[in-house]
């Protein structure tokens, strides 16, 4: 300890970061992507990688909210049905007079916070596992689904959301666009604000958290209304990226957050973690099943490859997750 | 629970601790008794041999899974590759049980099956100090792309005499799961069985008081593993065949029920009565439903609505007995 | 005698107005409601005439144990007839076979069951959607050329039916190499994204065999948002895909499996049990869409949900006639 | 001399790259009670993990019967007769107390835990340290003190030829202190070997023969006990000399009232009236587990309470929750700190900090700057050495309290609410939080204080108030306040209902 002092600042700062999760998991998905490219034609170029990164902006847009309530000590099982309802959602509000359509995406990602925040007000106040509150809250959004599926046929064209499936601005897609944004917010809440520290505080030690003076029930409401938001929005890129929404958009999208958290080196169990780990996280997982796909072989071979590749992987990558 | 008279009990601890044990359960109980209550009165037909039989079949599989979920929530961890592992468990008794070593075959291929992807999954977690749940969901890929392999759609055969033997109109399933019960009371009451607490609440303690926390752990997987395929083989039996993807819904239901019954996520809290309650409740409920009329519609928003309130009135009737 | 001449499973002993049960899989998707708007739409008829008293729904929620489970209650309740799309082509054959013999009359239809011990199977021929198919697409790329087949999940009966039904055709034409094969969800997210990783490892595609509706939708997503030149797809009645069918001016093919099998299998079920004799198996033909033909179903487009299907019209008479044909 | 039964020979220990034990040696002999001692974070517990085979020493090696042994592991230690009480509770609470005693050694018959002989030997055990409670009753369902006396008949339990006891009496009331000693007494002269590590020095001088004393992971001393005072015990722990352990102070003159309650009611704790005044350092005493968590807790408004009156710093009524306590001026510091005061896992800086990102209102940043000198100064005020990024759990139990005690000190409050603060402190840490204390009423707040241990009520507090089975029972001014009065009142009835 005494001899801390005097290596340069920077120089640990620099060293704890090579040895970080985040970075770990950075450059395994590298490694996959140089490997890929040079082994098989067309993998890697640059017109994939870009689409690779605006696959994994879906997941990582579920998973900013995700890493949110896994570091919080919570789950929530119900971003894929939150996905869905917004998919399926947009497209039904019948709010022609709002030309841009923005009205729309708003009215939807208020709905998908207050469902999060249900979520939330349901662990708070009915003190249920996170895990069975999101789970029935999934059940009930498939109800809501099966009155609003199928149901009027209003294929409104929401330029918004069509923007947000198409644009390039300077050559880079929308989507990636949102999930930098919205991956720079996350980052920032999360490291840079007290409300962030109150996230760590109650996944590691609630009980002591409350006796510390923080309001727990409000924290817990605010995450889950956070995952509901980006499960939302990503809701909302889905829509855009496939001109359509429907029932069951969203189902690929639970395991597959909790995966990129998990992967990305935060711990299931709460109180330690970073988004900046989820990030290389979801492209890990794009990347692994673009990798499958390309492969030929039988379903039942192309499953074992991606579960093993998925626990190789970890090996490589997941060892900040360990614990106890 | 008539044999629990302390007096004439031969032993003075045993019982007592198993009372001791209900207490974290009777709200669940209750609910579940209610249930049960409302279906036999919907439907007295369940109250007959056949009737309590043909429930008790469609229940099985699901408590053996919540079993399977609720020993490893007790070590601290957690399986999502139970619904991979059933339907490999159904695909293996499916293609072997006509084949030349007959039922008893398959039932040795079954269950070596079950333990010994069990006890990979537990050495992986446990030996590499891997989150289980990650482990798990790979694990799940694996297992699953295993059963396509053995049966890449559904098909195979189970004899009838077997399937009529296990699933006709006899209550073998509720035989079945005594038996099952019993053996986990055996098992709970050897030395590595009860360490499976210890090694779940507080391992680095356990371990200085001497307790074999690796071996429990991984023999929790293996037990996990074996049960899970056991509820495959008797899924193939119940419905005379195999199917590679039959057991997908196993997962999230095993969780659902375990935690239902109060077993906790971090290890050494619960028990195994609660987590067999709580998949009593999950299967009971779809029939109440039914026998309610409820549309899908309805049935969604009251299963939802019943999850969380047979967990949260218990919460809230604590609160106000506290205050 | 009179026994012989009713259809499979029914004794006779039940008299109108009937109470049918309708044991779904799965009620969420679009595809679902769609159908079970044409099954609610007959009972309302049939409960017009007096035949039917009840429609009692089950969803299993994806579970085919669940779905056994709700199978199990109906015959329970004793309702007289079940109406059933199987969540597993060979699960659900023993309670099936139960409730038979308890005189239940059951009309399978869509996902059909392993079991002859059923009242009718209603359906079209998954083989030979396979075949039409890889037929007008191998013809469409003039015999030869480099194609990518788009499966449905693993290890579900109607998407190895398919294929099964299209190999045949595709080993009598060696020209045609298949570059990859994908099995996904019946969804347009998952077969985009396969198809587009599939366009970066290959440079060269002609031709998209796609076995299931949302998967050709994916597959022309994909092409055009990674600019590539569109190629002959084949595919199904979804509104999505013909919509972008005729918009991106595709050479395209698809058939259905229209939603009215729903309403058809609640008309038969009442059939049967007033005591007319049923086949075992009732074909329908797989109605065939074309350049030809898109325009009359894309007019009607907007009378079905945007990420539903766009089925043939059907009525009365055109259920009494596929009864009748032999 | 007799061989000792179980020996460390210069065996050295590093936690990443930190040496916490330097080529110390250590001998346990038949019949004598050998005291190890030194200051929190000297390395006794580590040692007493290596005596007992839970963690490999880095260089030396341990003797056992005077033989080296290569592996030395949990079980090699039981067979050898080991048995330790370790300082961190290792109980597992939805097992039963048999269950717990017996855990890791059961009595198997037909491959089954033999529940009959179970019963009967840990009722041996419980009698021999007075744990009369219901061997079936849950872990979980008892006080601290309670688990620590299954701890103790845990490690009983297995016959041990050499007893290590890591701090035992930090979570005991008087009365079974006293248990314990009668109890060690007995087993010195069967010829147990003990090894007793313990921040109470009375305690050490009264019962222990031997004594050896790390400091900074090195021995500096290791000799018989008889001929050495407690200052001079201090002197080799702490390297200099001690001053006086309490601090000095003067009677508080009437401050204003600041909490008020009449009929004052939560969980155990039964109709109570209290009031606390404005510079007073209040002290509540008793047998462990009588209801005093209750009344903090409850006052703090983090279990629901009721009271006929209550005025809590201008405001009255109780307060409903622990938010509203906090902005009343109110802090609380728990007795179990790993529970209930700190996030091992995160850095101390964080835990010190914590209570202020409770404050913070909607999404303001954070200043790092100001937090790193907040967190400095804090330490400083505290000395708590060393880089402050490192999580807690790698602080020793003294200097996870100090954190504990520390978080607070921003919110600079107008009531502290103590529960067993020194529980398991070192004497240096101590004055310093006895000297804290009185610091803190000095400036005008009001501090309540509960307590385990008798001395510090006696020397600490302006008055004490007793409580027996959740009731208030004797109210003890300055003037009257002396360890006899304050356990005579503690023990009451109950002495008498234990004879019966
Ligand atoms: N040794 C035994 N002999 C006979 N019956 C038993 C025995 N052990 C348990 N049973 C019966 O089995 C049933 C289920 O046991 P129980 O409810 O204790 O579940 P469990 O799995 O042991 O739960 P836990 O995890 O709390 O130990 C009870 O009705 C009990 O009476
Ligand atoms: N597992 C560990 N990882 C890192 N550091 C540790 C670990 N265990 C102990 N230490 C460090 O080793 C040193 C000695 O700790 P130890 O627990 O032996 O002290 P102690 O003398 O028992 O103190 P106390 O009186 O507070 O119990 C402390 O500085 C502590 O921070
Ligand atoms: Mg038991
Ligand atoms: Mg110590």
């Amino acid at each position: 300890m005494s001899d801390a002092g005097a290596t340069p600042l920077f120089v640990r700062r620099a060293a704890l970061f090579l040895r970080s999760g985040p970075f770990l998991t950075v450059l395994v998905v590298a490694a996959v992507w140089i490997v890929a490219g040079l082994t098989m034609a067309g993998f890697g170029s640059y017109g994939h990688l870009r689409y690779m990164l605006e696959l994994a902006a879906v997941i990582g847009l579920v998973a900013a909210g995700q890493t949110l309530v896994v570091i919080g000590g919570g789950i929530d099982l119900s971003v894929g049905a939150i996905v869905t309802v917004s998919a399926v959602g947009v497209p039904l509000l019948p709010w022609d007079a709002d030309a841009s359509g923005v009205a729309a995406v708003l009215a939807i990602l208020a709905g998908a916070t207050g469902i999060g925040l249900l979520n939330g007000l349901g662990v708070a106040f009915l003190r249920v596992h996170p895990m069975i509150m999101t789970l029935a809250m999934a059940t009930f959004l498939q109800g809501v689904l099966i009155i609003v599926a199928g149901g009027s046929a209003v294929s409104m064209h929401n330029p918004l959301v069509a923007w947000l499936g198409e644009a390039r601005p300077w050559g880079v897609p929308a989507g990636i666009v949102l999930w930098v944004v919205v991956s720079l917010l996350t980052l920032l809440i999360l490291h840079a604000t007290p409300f962030g520290a109150r996230i760590f505080a109650l996944g590691a030690n609630p009980l002591a958290t409350s006796l510390s003076g923080v309001d727990v029930r409000v924290t817990t409401m605010a995450i889950f209304a956070a995952s509901g938001l980006t499960a939302g929005l990503a809701g909302v890129l889905m829509l855009g990226m496939n001109g359509q929404g429907y029932v069951g958009i969203g189902d690929p999208y639970v395991l597959a957050s909790i995966a990129a958290v998990v992967l990305g080196g935060t711990s299931i169990l709460g109180g330690s973690g970073t988004y900046a780990g989820s990030i290389p996280g979801s492209a890990l997982l794009v990347t692994i099943t673009a990798l499958i796909t390309v492969v030929n072989a039988s379903p039942g071979w192309r499953s074992i490859l991606f579960g093993s590749l998925i626990l190789g992987l970890l090996l490589l990558s997941g060892r900040e997750s360990r614990r106890r | 629970m008539s044999g629990s008279d302390p007096v004439l009990s031969p032993s003075p601890l045993y019982w007592p601790v198993q009372r001791q044990r209900n207490r974290g359960v009777r709200a669940l109980f209750c609910v579940v008794a209610a249930f049960v209550a409302i279906y036999a009165y919907l439907f007295p037909g369940l109250l007959s041999i056949g009737g309590l039989s043909k429930f008790c079949q469609s229940w099985f599989p699901l408590a053996l899974v919540s079993m399977a979920q609720a020993i490893l929530m007790l070590t601290g961890g957690i399986n999502l590759a139970i619904g991979a592992t059933v339907s490999l468990g159904a695909v293996i008794a499916a293609t072997t049980m006509s084949g030349p070593l007959g039922a008893p075959g398959a039932i040795a291929a079954v269950a070596f099956a079950g333990l010994g992807i069990g006890a990979i999954c537990g050495l992986i977690v446990v030996r590499l100090r891997l989150p289980a749940i990650i482990v798990t969901l790979a694990g799940s890929f694996i297992i699953g792309g295993m059963a396509l392999l053995v049966l890449p759609r559904p098909g195979g055969e189970i004899p009838a005499w077997f399937s009529d033997f296990l699933a006709g109109g006899t209550p073998v399933a509720a035989l079945l799961l005594a038996l099952i019960v019993l053996a986990w009371k055996l098992y709970l009451a050897t030395p590595l069985g009860l360490s499976l607490y210890a090694a779940g609440e507080n391992p680095v303690a356990a371990y200085r008081s001497g307790v074999p926390v690796d071996a429990a752990r991984i023999a929790a997987y293996a037990i996990s593993g074996l049960l899970s395929t056991g509820a495959g083989l008797y899924v193939a039996a119940q419905t005379g065949s195999g199917d590679p993807v039959i057991g997908q819904a196993f997962t999230l239901n095993s969780i659902a029920a375990a935690v239902l019954g109060g077993v906790g996520f971090l290890g050494g809290h619960g028990t195994m009565r609660g987590a067999i309650a709580g998949s009593l409740l999950l299967s009971v409920m779809v029939n109440v439903m039914f026998f309610l009329g409820f549309p899908p519609v309805a049935q969604y928003v009251a299963q939802g609505l019943i999850i969380i309130g047979a967990v949260a009135l218990p919460q809230i009737g604590a609160r106000g007995r506290r205050a | 005698s009179q026994a012989d001449a009713a259809a499979k499973c029914i004794k006779g002993d039940r008299k109108p107005p009937f109470t049918l049960g309708w044991a779904n899989i799965y009620s969420v998707p679009t595809w679902m409601k769609q159908t079970e708007g044409t099954i609610a739409a007959e009972v309302e008829d049939l409960k017009k005439q007096g035949l039917v008293s009840k429609l009692v729904i089950t969803d299993a929620q994806g579970d085919a144990n669940t779905q056994i489970q709700q199978i199990q209650s109906m015959i329970d309740a004793n309702v007289d007839a079940i109406i059933l799309i199987a969540g597993s082509s060979t699960a659900p054959a023993r309670v099936i076979a139960d409730a038979c013999a308890k005189g239940i009359a059951i009309i399978n239809f869509d996902s059909l069951v392993d079991t002859d011990q059923v009242t009718a199977k209603i359906n079209t021929d998954s083989a030979q959607w396979g075949a039409g198919a890889a037929k007008w697409l191998i013809d469409s790329i003039g015999g030869k050329g480099k194609i990518i087949i788009l499966n449905g999940p693993a290890g579900v009966s109607v998407s190895d039916d398919r294929r099964k039904g299209a190999e045949p055709v595709l080993k009598a034409n060696p020209g045609v190499t298949i570059l990859a094969e994908t099995n996904t969800a019946y969804n347009v997210a998952p077969a985009q994204e396969a198809v587009s990783n599939l366009l970066f490892a290959n440079p060269q595609i002609d031709g998209v065999l796609s076995l299931g509706g949302a998967l050709s939708a994916g597959a022309v997503l994909a092409f055009d948002k990674q600019g590539r030149a569109q190629v002959p797809i084949s595919g199904e009645n979804a509104r999505q895909f013909l919509e972008l069918w005729k918009q991106k001016g595709l050479k395209g093919w698809a058939t259905m499996q229209p939603n009215w099998l729903g309403a058809f299998a609640a008309y038969t079920a009442v059939q049967a049990l007033s005591g007319k004799d049923v086949q075992a198996f009732v074909k329908v033909p797989l109605p065939v869409i074309d350049n030809s033909t898109i325009d009359s179903y894309l007019a009607r487009a907007d009378k079905f949900p945007a990420d539903g299907y766009i089925y043939s019209p059907y009525d009365q008479a055109l259920f009494d006639r596929l009864l009748a044909q032999k | 001399m007799s061989v000792p039964i179980i020996a460390a020979r210069d065996v050295s220990k590093s936690f990443f790259g930190n040496r916490v034990l330097r080529e110390v040696s250590i001998e346990l002999r038949a019949g004598r009670i050998h005291a190890l001692l030194g200051e929190n974070g000297a390395g006794k517990s580590t040692l007493i993990n290596l005596l007992s085979g839970a963690l490999p020493p880095d260089e030396g090696s341990i003797e056992v019967d005077g033989a080296a042994v290569d592996h030395f592991t949990p079980s090699e230690a039981r067979r050898a007769g080991v048995a330790v009480v370790q300082q961190e509770l290792s109980l597992t609470s939805q097992l039963s107390i048999g269950e717990n005693i017996g855990l890791g050694a059961y009595p198997i018959r037909f491959g089954l835990v033999d529940y009959k002989a179970l019963a009967r030997r840990t009722r041996a055990a419980c009698a021999m340290v007075g744990l009369d409670e219901d061997l079936a009753t849950s872990v979980g369902d008892l006080p601290l003190g309670r688990r620590q006396m299954v701890e103790i008949a845990k490690a009983l339990y297995r016959e041990p030829r050499a007893l290590i006891l890591d701090e035992p009496t930090s979570s005991l009331s008087a009365h079974e202190t006293q248990t314990l000693t009668r109890l060690l007494e007995r087993l010195r002269a069967q010829g147990v070997a003990i090894l007793y590590i313990s921040h109470r020095l009375n305690e050490v001088m009264a019962l222990c023969d031997y004594v050896t004393i790390l400091k900074d992971g090195a021995v500096t001393a290791d000799r018989e006990l008889a001929g050495v005072d407690a200052d001079g015990l201090v002197r080799l722990m702490v390297g200099r000399d001690p001053g006086d352990l309490f601090p000095k102070w003067t009677p508080n003159v009437e401050g204003k009232t600041i909490i008020s309650v009449r009929g004052f009611s939560c969980g155990m704790a039964r109709d109570i009236d209290l009031d606390l005044r404005r510079g007073e350092v209040f002290g509540v005493g008793g047998l462990v587990g009588q209801g005093q968590e209750d009344l903090i807790l409850g006052l703090y408004g983090a279990r629901s309470a009721s009271a006929r009156v209550a005025e809590f710093n201008g405001d009255s009524g109780v307060p409903d929750s622990v938010l509203k306590a906090n902005a009343l001026g109110l802090a609380y510091v728990p007795a179990d700190r790993k529970r209930e005061g700190l996030h091992l896992i995160h850095t101390i800086s964080f835990n010190m900090l914590l209570p202020g990102y409770g404050r913070a209102r909607g999404l303001t940043f954070r200043d790092r700057t100001n937090e790193r000198d907040l967190a400095r100064s804090l330490a400083g005020a505290l000395s708590i050495k060393g880089d402050l990024t490192r999580p807690v759990q790698a602080l020793s139990g003294g200097n996870q309290q100090k954190v504990a005690l520390a978080k607070w000190m921003p919110n600079k409050p107008a009531i502290w609410l103590l529960n067993d603060p020194t529980r398991g402190v070192d004497v240096e840490t101590k004055r310093e939080i006895y000297g804290l204390l009185r610091g803190f009423a000095a400036e005008g707040a009001a501090v309540l204080l509960s307590s385990s241990d008798t001395p510090e009520l006696v020397h600490l507090c302006d008055r004490v108030a007793v409580m027996r089975e959740g009731r208030i029972v004797a109210r003890i001014e300055q003037a009257e306040l002396s360890e006899e009065a304050i356990v005579a009142a503690a023990m009451g009835a109950n002495l008498a209902e234990r004879a019966a």
